[in-house]
């Protein structure tokens, strides 16, 4: 089966081509939408053999490379197109193929009747075959194809709208975001190769040869401006501070997007890029602390501001960025192996958060498009009640919001768990991991309120949308729940391969699959980390492990109870709040300025400075001396001319003056 | 009493002079019984005059012959200008007729003058003796005097006759006396005796008296040549002349004026050659860049042609600095090449132009290229040639010139010409942007075409590109022909 | 005695040749221009030129400036009329003095260095000038000699065609 | 010399062409647009041979040589020939003749005759400068191309077009008038003989004398490339010339400068390219980063892509001055890129100009919905010019900054790899709003799509876009022989530059740090 | 014998006066007649040139000048009676029809 993995994005790229070529031809949204399924399912298919090819084989053999041709090569520099399977990668193909799916079934009905139909399907499958590139690529620069691939896909998706002015803004500043973040990348891949080559003549940018000469790298030093470069793709890409605003703005997109780019896969890539070069990252301290610095802010910083959004989509919006923010959190730390399982448990709750956001927005778009109303069907203060009418649409999605919060029993307190209690036992930053680990807590707590008070506000309570629109919400269909359900059944039983050790032994001593699968990609980094810190070994006992866990449930239970109080019990409350602390609100509810300020700081600059340079620089002072030149060029020949009056006496003047001038040359020469 | 005995006479070096002056009696005594309206026929006969002397001086060709005691020499150096001279003469004949019938001024002493003219400008490219040079160049001026005026009822062509006679008289004054002073320094006329005579007696190079007959003498030939600054006769008298005569002037007594400088200079005064390289370095960058600078201003295409012409001889002299092969022989290829040219553009402004030197002006040529494509692609020719543009013989000519002064360590000069050549292009540009960018504002629907005229247009057509993709065969002639 | 007799037809000539300059009647002009040439021909006799001063007084004061003077007549020209641009006057004849004072300096310091031919005075007196000249008109200065026909009826053409009331 | 006149055949191919024009009446349109397709179609196939008879070695090909002036000290021969360096161009010329004639199909209705001649002998022009081994036949060659290119400006153009046609010429003219003194002091110094490029490259001239002479070269090429800050007759002269003759401009002729860098500049002058370098380097990342901010700012989808062309050619010159065989590549690559690229760029805004007779911004929008496969065809090459993976952008500047960052210039690489962000600043904003957004301007509401003729002609372009995207190695594997053979040459003679440590070989890697890997 | 550089010098003077008339005078006719003072100047120096260097060359030169100027007289007088007729006036501030 490794044989054919390059079958894996080649499906989707069949997709590509055959809806973007003919897609508008056909015209049957069935044909369109079932071939761009189709095609990721038989992805999906070879992956799962993959999977299982991968999982019969030793630990030691669980390494794969599948090389097509070589790309671009001049002088020491080669790339090749070609697949790294490991288990990494292999996880992460399961994710893409999987959720990928799923979100392609449900775009089915939800796209159902939309303008550019064929449009939408081949931007899906370009997607997938984008991402798989990325998680396959053996090679930075394919991975960096992949990284850009899906940057596109997220532009043209955020786009799909693209006669509303503000998804084409939205779009534009996502690839502007990333390319940002690109930026990095190519720099750290510039570094990287050239620190190698130049000092170890190691001229690769393969993956398994970096890994292999990864000790020939120093600590620290040029290591922390490689791994940093790269994390400033991550930042772009996962959205994380300082690139994270455009991931809101991202919401223009159709639902199903926002559900399989902008949460569950494409924003993961960046996490995934620290995961592949774990080996690289853990040689620089300064960077793993910036990293889980950067992770735990967004963490705290994004689930703030999230608890002030009305709008639906947007609330999950920050929920992904903060959750993202756990994510990196882990990889900061050191944790790559709780920081890929949030990343996987993340993919399927999230997935099934948004697109149960997505059949909300569709039955309230119904209802209030039965009205003609133009209230925006996604803002939260329209709805309520909905629990009634769609049945199954809300059950997903509370079980996805109690798996988000970390309630125990469910995917996420499982992963999320881990990640602050490696947060706090993890060495690797000293006094500092307790700030990590308090930080990542309370951002916890916030995702359990803001997540519950978007149930409350949209389930619970009474409907607010005018009365006779409240006839036609309906469920949606089968096409749309059938997803729904699937993914709302990972979001529970997704957790529980990766067990906690101390859980685990009170069952029995159930092993962390997880992590033992995951084994071969980071084991080198820990033995480094063990090596490098080798009097912090001391191991905390099991007790702490429980407390800690005991209080970051609290701190849901904490939130969730907020939510309840403010929501149900006392809805009035939220307004009287607000309207004690206007500033604060206001703040919060803008996103703390962040968008304007980047305005303020960049995009007006820019502006202003190309403005300046085009036409104070380029056509007043380049222009002005290349037509200076010539204008005083012709102005010294029409005061030349002067000279030529027509009269005789001057033309003789002149020959005389000449001769004069010319016998005086000589005689002083 | 005794008899003076005559030497034996050879006439073979003045044999083509004999003829074309011949030519020019006969057609006076033809002239008398020919109507005026039929004045024609002068010209073809004085064509069949003009090519009955150009085979034999072609004859003369690698046959060089001296004679009259060393007044003169025909040597290969001497059949190559005259050939200059012939072709410009001749290329003016075939445009004269169509401009003054149209002026109705028809002459018929015309066609002798001008083989009187080319007479005085073979003997100067052929004189060896400073009193032949001199009295080739009287003939010549003399001619051109009265041709410029020629036009007797245009104020215009007056004032640029007299105008001519009184500034060409003045020159002549500081010719002459560069011409006395060198014969007071060496004792003799005959240019070979002068160099002879200073290799023998080398304190000579120090007496002023011989340095400032140098100088004079180069004063005057640059006034013939219009170099600057004894230039500034040159617009006027062009913008003054009836229109063929402005382009025989340009084309051919300048050939001739540097046939004779080029003699002079180069034969008699090798050794002062540090001393005239730096003079003609001096007039070459000032007569270039005035030259150029003011034809960027001009709205008068004859007159701008003739701040053009200026700029040319200015180049022609960068060739002349360097005083080697290359330059001197860039000379000769740029002067034939010129002839071409010049009289090739001024044959269409014949052709275009009104009764009464009307629609000379550069805007009179707004949509010339759609009334007349053929016409204006000959123009652009002409006009890429004098800009210097390949694949025309002005860029092999100014290629040649410019080697020559790099050849010779001149760098700067050479860069100053090229930046001068480019910033030429400008007002060559500007006909063309009227030509094809432009829309008409009047038809040119006066504009008929008379054979001879296209014949001219035609002939310079070829010799502006035939050379200018072929140029070995001529190049390898001019080098033939240097003096060096 | 020869010095001073070329001191006072020098001085003669000299003054001549200013009111050539200076007379604003033509007429006036062309007199001392005459006086001028007339001197010259003295001179030339001086300096055993006979033949030359003989052409020198039929050829130019006879020939031409009686050309000029007739001209002057036909045209009736009268005195310039307005006064010249004085700063004309003042360029020019700075320019003037400047070409003088060159010339003046270059000459101080030039010698007569060309080559010494075997025409003295002793000759001349035995052969004749005109017989000298003439010999060398004939044989070695044919050419020029011929060409000056040539000038001349070039000559001839351009004062008919320019003047001829009709042509 | 047996063998068949290739590279003569292709190179006047077109003359022929001119010629025939000529006795075709004025009025036959359709005719003269046939003739001139059917003549450039034939060059090209005329060059195909040359490409598939190439052999990946460093030297010259398909030489011609042919005495053609011999006078005085001066020997001018017609030498002819293709190597790596200019395969490549030349196939890129021949290639995008017959687009760029196709494309004014419909847009040029006047003087159709003149304007497929002036195509015509541009050809000639480009295809002889590419292919000459003599400096002086090189020399005629590029000036000649300056005059049809005048007139196709001049004649065919908007409404500035007469003072962009004039500065276009005169900007060039200083340039290469300069090149000519310099070359022929090279050829003085060289000690006479021919003007044979080759022999040329083996003068070893003092540094003092090269700076001087690389500077006058250099001054000729970059005010062909353009580099900042000689690029503003660009601008002018890109946004007045029709379509055509904006495509040839940008595709080919800025190509020249570029290649006058590589072919003659460096190996010619290799001290003072080595002096030179950080100044050429900082002007092109300057060139990059300016015009990028200058073109995001452009009211004028033209001028925007106009600029977007002197930040590109930034690039190529940042990566021919890294000297090395990855920046050097990537150099070439993305001429080669830039030529498909933004010509298909110049086509797309010839196309919405051709509709509607505007080109600037504010008047569009919303295109997207009115013209859906001219949006998608947009998009792509939008994204080929943004440089996206995958396309052929993508490649050439990846080489460069990857070369440049390898040699000496790596800050440079640094500031020139934040040039891909403000590329895709500048173009999807543009591409947004004439594309994307209400459809609200009355005027476009009408508009067509694309028809038959004009996919045809963007086809062969995009599939080079994807081609090369993904699939680069055949373009870099035939240049690299000689590409190698340059930067050796350069290299060896720089004295200036004392002993550079030499670029060691890629060694395999022990086998014992390899992880186990299953055998593939 | 007065020396050469008597005449040489006499003929200096003459010929800067002839070139200041040139320079100052309006009249055509006046500057023609400056011009042919010039002319006299140079025969003189080569009439003192030859007998100096008893070298009857110098004479002969001054021969052929003479005829120059006639001729010279002759189309130029003639020239200034076209223009006379025409403009009715000789002076040269009037010859100013062409210029710049």
């Amino acid at each position: 089966m490794f044989e054919y993995v390059w079958l894996i994005p080649l499906f989707p790229l069949i997709g590509v081509v055959i809806n973007g070529l003919f897609g508008k031809k056909i015209k049957n949204e069935t044909v369109i939408g079932g071939l761009g399924a189709l095609m990721v399912f038989c992805s999906f298919l070879v992956s799962c053999g993959i999977l299982i090819e991968l999982l019969a084989k030793g630990f030691e053999e669980r390494v794969f490379e599948k090389v097509l041709f070589t790309w671009i090569k001049a002088g020491t520099f080669k790339a090749d197109i070609g697949f790294l399977i490991d288990p990494l990668s292999a996880l992460m193909i399961m994710v893409v193929t999987g959720v990928g799916f799923l979100i392609h079934v449900y775009s089915i009905g939800y796209m159902h009747g939309e303008e550019g139909f064929y449009r939408y399907f081949t931007y899906l499958n370009l997607f997938t075959f984008s991402m798989l590139l990325l998680v396959l690529g053996n090679n930075l620069l394919l991975m960096f194809v992949g990284w850009e691939g899906v940057g596109l896909c997220s532009y043209l998706l955020i786009g799909y709208y693209f006669h509303k002015k503000s998804a084409g803004d939205a779009g534009k500043k996502a690839f502007v975001m990333n390319r940002v973040g690109d930026f990095g990348f190519l720099l750290g891949l510039f570094t990287m190769y050239w620190y190698f080559g130049h000092t170890h003549n190691v001229w690769t940018i393969n993956f398994r040869e970096l890994a292999a000469n990864a000790h020939l790298l120093p600590v620290g030093g040029v290591v922390t401006v490689i791994t940093l470069c790269f994390f400033l793709g991550a930042t772009g890409k996962s959205a994380q501070i300082p690139l994270y605003t455009w991931l809101p703005d991202a919401m223009e997109g159709p639902t199903p997007v926002s559900a399989l780019i902008h949460a569950a896969t494409m924003v993961t890539a960046g996490v995934y890029m620290i995961g592949r070069m774990n080996f690289v990252y853990i040689r620089s301290h300064e960077t793993m602390m910036v990293v889980a610095i950067v992770g735990a802010v967004t963490a705290i910083f994004a689930a703030s501001i999230g608890t002030a959004q009305n709008d639906i989509k947007r609330v999950l919006a920050y929920s992904t960025v903060s959750q993202l923010g756990f994510m990196f959190l882990a990889m900061g730390v050191g944790a790559f192996t709780a920081g890929i399982f949030h990343l996987m448990t993340h993919a399927f709750f999230k997935a099934c958060l948004f697109l149960g956001s997505g059949s909300v927005i569709h039955a309230m778009h119904h209802a209030l498009h039965h009205i003609h109303s133009h209230d925006d069907p996604q803002d939260m203060r329209n709805m309520g009640g909905l629990k009634a009418a769609m049945p199954i649409t809300f059950l997903t999605f509370l079980v996805s919001t109690i798996a988000i919060s970390g309630i125990p029993g469910f995917s996420g307190f499982f992963s999320k768990d881990e990640i602050l209690w490696q947060a706090f036992a993890n060495p690797l930053h000293g006094d500092l991991n307790i700030v990590l680990w308090a930080t990542g807590s309370i951002a916890a707590g916030f995702t359990a309120f803001y997540m519950f008070r978007l149930v409350f506000m949209t389930f619970f309570g009474e409907c607010r949308i005018k009365e006779k629109a409240k006839g036609h919400l309906h469920e949606s269909p089968f096409v749309i729940t059938f997803p729904l359900i699937v993914l709302g059944i990972l979001a529970i039983i997704g957790g529980y391969v990766g067990i906690p050790k101390v859980i685990g032994e009170v069952f029995g001593g159930i092993p962390n699959l997880f992590e033992h699968y995951l084994e071969p990609v980071f084991k080198g980094s820990q033995e480094f980390m063990a090596q490098q810190l080798p009097h912090a070994e001391a191991h905390h006992s099991a007790a702490l492990e429980w407390g800690l866990m005991g209080i970051s449930v609290a701190v849901a239970v904490v939130g969730i109870a907020i939510a309840f109080f403010l929501y149900v019990v006392s809805p009035s409350t939220p307004a009287k709040f607000t309207a004690a602390f206007p500033r604060l609100h206001r703040a919060v509810y803008n996103k703390w300025y962040i968008d304007e300020l980047y305005d303020f700081l960049f995009v007006n600059p820019c502006k202003a400075l190309g403005n300046f340079l085009w036409k104070g620089f380029d056509v007043l002072v380049v222009d002005g001396i290349v037509n200076g030149v010539a204008g005083i060029v012709k102005g010294i020949g029409s005061v030349l001319r002067n000279v030529q009056t027509g009269y005789v006496h001057n033309y003789a003047l002149s020959m005389a003056l000449g001769v004069v001038v010319i016998v005086a040359f000589y005689l002083f020469r | 009493m005794e008899t003076i005995a005559i030497p034996a006479i050879n006439f073979a070096p003045i044999m083509p002079e004999v003829i074309l002056s011949i030519f020019g009696m006969a057609l006076l005594l033809v002239n008398v019984f020919v109507p005026s309206e039929q004045k024609a026929y002068l010209g073809y006969l004085s064509l069949g005059g003009i090519l009955l002397t150009a085979v034999t001086v072609l004859n003369g060709w690698n046959a060089p012959v001296s004679g009259f005691s060393g007044s003169v020499l025909q040597d290969n150096f001497a059949v190559f200008f005259k050939c200059i001279f012939l072709l410009s003469g001749g290329l003016t004949i075939l445009i004269s007729d169509h401009y003054f019938k149209r002026e109705g001024c028809n002459v018929g002493e015309l066609y002798p003058l001008l083989l009187f003219a080319t007479v005085g400008m073979m003997l100067m490219a052929s004189g060896t003796d400073l009193m032949t040079i001199f009295l080739g160049l009287e003939v010549l001026s003399v001619s051109l005097y009265i041709l410029a005026g020629l036009n007797r009822a245009s104020l215009k062509s007056n004032e640029a006759g007299l105008k001519y006679f009184l500034l060409g008289a003045f020159s002549t004054g500081f010719l002459l006396y560069g011409m006395a002073l060198t014969y007071g320094a060496t004792g003799t006329t005959r240019v070979i005796k002068i160099a002879e005579f200073i290799t023998q007696n080398g304190v000579v190079a120090q007496n002023p008296m011989f340095f400032i007959g140098m100088l004079l003498m180069a004063v005057g030939f640059s006034f013939k040549i219009a170099a600057a600054p004894f230039h500034m006769w040159t617009p006027d008298v062009y913008e003054g002349a009836p229109t063929p005569m402005t382009a025989f002037m340009s084309a051919g007594p300048k050939a001739a004026g540097f046939a004779a400088f080029m003699r002079v200079i180069l034969i008699a005064f090798p050794t002062l050659k540090a001393d005239w390289s730096a003079l003609l370095w001096i007039l070459a960058v000032l007569t270039m860049t005035i030259g150029n600078l003011i034809a960027l201003n001009q709205d008068n295409i004859k007159r701008m042609l003739a701040y053009s012409s200026i700029a040319h001889a200015g180049y022609a002299l960068v060739g002349f600095t360097a005083g080697n092969a290359e330059g001197t022989a860039g000379i000769l290829f740029y002067m034939l090449s010129y002839a071409f040219m010049n009289i090739g553009a001024f044959a269409i402004i014949v052709l275009v132009g009104k009764k009464g030197e009307e629609n000379n002006n550069v805007s009179d040529y707004a949509g010339f290229a759609t009334k007349h494509p053929v016409l204006a692609l000959a123009m652009s020719v002409f006009l890429f040639s004098l800009a210097g543009m390949p694949p025309t013989a002005g860029f092999i000519g100014k290629f040649y010139l410019f080697s020559g002064a790099i050849k010779a360590g001149y760098i700067w000069l050479a860069i100053i010409g090229v930046l001068n050549s480019a910033a030429s292009v400008y007002y060559y540009l500007r006909v063309m942007v009227y030509m094809y960018m432009k829309n008409p504002v009047e038809e040119f629907d006066w504009m008929k075409f008379s054979a001879p005229v296209t014949l001219c247009i035609v002939i310079a057509v070829v010799g502006v590109l035939v050379p200018g993709v072929m140029p070995a065969y001529l190049l390898e002639l001019a080098q033939k022909a240097v003096l060096l | 005695m020869e010095t001073f007799f070329f001191t006072i037809v020098a001085a003669v000539a000299v003054l001549a040749s200013l009111l050539v300059i200076t007379c604003k009647n033509p007429i006036n002009s062309a007199l001392s221009l005459i006086l001028t040439f007339f001197c010259l021909a003295t001179l030339y006799v001086m300096l055993d030129a006979p033949f030359m001063a003989a052409i020198q007084v039929i050829v130019y004061a006879g020939a031409i400036m009686v050309l000029i003077v007739f001209v002057i007549m036909l045209l009736n020209l009268r005195s310039e009329a307005g006064k010249r641009s004085s700063h004309t006057v003042l360029f020019g004849s700075l320019i003037g003095v400047f070409t003088l004072f060159q010339l003046f300096y270059l000459l101080n310091r030039s010698a007569l260095t060309g080559a010494k031919g075997g025409v003295d005075s002793d000759l001349i007196h035995r052969i004749g000038h005109t017989e000298i000249i003439g010999k060398a008109l004939y044989t070695d200065f044919l050419l020029p000699f011929e060409v000056t026909s040539i000038l001349l009826l070039v000559a001839i053409i351009g004062a008919v065609i320019l003047t001829k009331r009709k042509i | 010399m047996s063998q068949f006149p290739l590279i003569s055949v292709m190179t006047f191919l077109p003359l022929l062409g001119v010629v025939l024009l000529f006795f075709v009446p004025k009025q036959s349109h359709s005719v003269h647009r046939m003739l001139a397709m059917l003549v450039t179609l034939a060059t090209f196939a005329v060059s195909l041979p040359l490409l598939t008879g190439f052999q990946s070695n460093a030297e010259f090909q398909f030489v011609e040589k042919v005495p053609w002036i011999a006078a005085g000290p001066f020997q001018m021969n017609y030498q002819v020939g293709i190597d790596g360096i200019s395969i490549w161009l030349v196939m890129l010329t021949t290639f995008i003749m017959p687009i760029a004639i196709l494309s004014t199909w419909t847009a040029v209705e006047e003087k159709v005759k003149e304007y497929m001649i002036c195509l015509l002998l541009l050809e000639v022009g480009m295809l002889g400068a590419f292919v000459s081994l003599d400096l002086f036949l090189f020399y005629i060659f590029w000036e000649v191309m300056l005059i049809p290119m005048y007139f196709i400006i001049g004649i065919w153009g908007g409404k500035n077009k007469i003072y962009a046609a004039v500065k276009f010429f005169i900007y060039t003219m200083v340039g290469s008038l300069l090149m000519l003194v310099a070359l022929v002091t090279l050829y003085f110094k060289a000690g006479g003989g021919d003007f044979n490029l080759l022999r040329f490259y083996e003068v070893g001239l003092d540094p003092a004398t090269q700076t001087w002479m690389f500077l006058a070269f250099a001054l000729a090429f970059a005010i062909k490339v353009p580099m900042f800050p000689l690029h503003t007759w660009l601008p002018d002269a890109h946004t007045e010339a029709p379509t055509a003759g904006s495509v040839i401009l940008a595709a080919v002729l800025l190509k020249m400068g570029t290649y006058g860098f590589v072919r003659f500049a460096m190996p010619l002058f290799p001290d003072a390219t080595a002096k030179f370098t950080p100044l050429f380097a900082v002007l092109s990342v300057i060139g990059i980063i300016y015009a990028a901010l200058v073109a995001m700012v452009q009211e004028d989808v033209k001028k925007l892509v106009a600029y977007s062309s002197v930040a590109h050619l930034g690039y190529v010159m940042l990566g021919v001055f890294a000297l090395n065989l990855q920046g050097l590549s990537g150099g070439m690559l993305q001429m080669l890129n830039h030529g498909v690229s933004t010509g298909a760029l110049f086509l797309i805004v010839g196309f919405i100009y051709e509709r509607r007779h505007t080109r600037l911004i504010t008047d569009f929008g919303g295109l997207a919905k009115q013209m859906p496969v001219f949006a998608t065809i947009f998009m792509i090459v939008t994204l080929s010019s943004i440089g996206l993976p995958g396309t052929n952008g993508f490649v050439g500047e990846f080489l460069v900054l990857l070369g440049s960052f390898e040699s000496e210039l790596r800050w440079y690489a640094i500031i020139g790899t934040s040039g891909v962000i403000l590329a895709a600043v500048y173009m999807l904003w543009m591409f947004q709003r004439v594309m994307f957004g209400e459809l609200n301007n009355p005027k476009n509401q009408t508009l067509a799509d694309l028809n038959a003729r004009e996919v045809a002609l963007m086809l062969p372009l995009l599939v080079l876009i994807f081609y090369m995207g993904v699939y680069p190695t055949p373009f870099i594997d035939k240049m690299s022989p000689s590409l190698e053979k340059l930067i050796v040459h350069v290299k060896s003679r720089q004295t200036a530059r004392a002993q550079i440590p030499q670029m060691p070989a890629p060694q395999a890697m022990p086998a014992a740090m390899m992880p186990p890997v299953e055998s593939k | 014998m007065v020396p050469l550089h008597s005449y040489l010098i006499l003929s200096a003077i003459l010929f800067s006066i002839g070139t200041i008339g040139v320079l100052t005078r309006r009249n055509a006719i006046v500057i023609f007649m400056c011009v042919e003072m010039m002319l006299n100047a140079v025969n003189l120096t080569f009439i003192a040139l030859s007998r100096h260097l008893g070298s009857i060359d110098g004479q002969i030169f001054v021969f052929f000048v003479m005829t120059v100027a006639a001729a010279e007289a002759a189309v130029g007088l003639a020239l200034m009676i076209a223009f006379y007729k025409n403009r009715e006036s000789i002076d040269v501030e009037d010859i100013k029809l062409m210029r710049l």
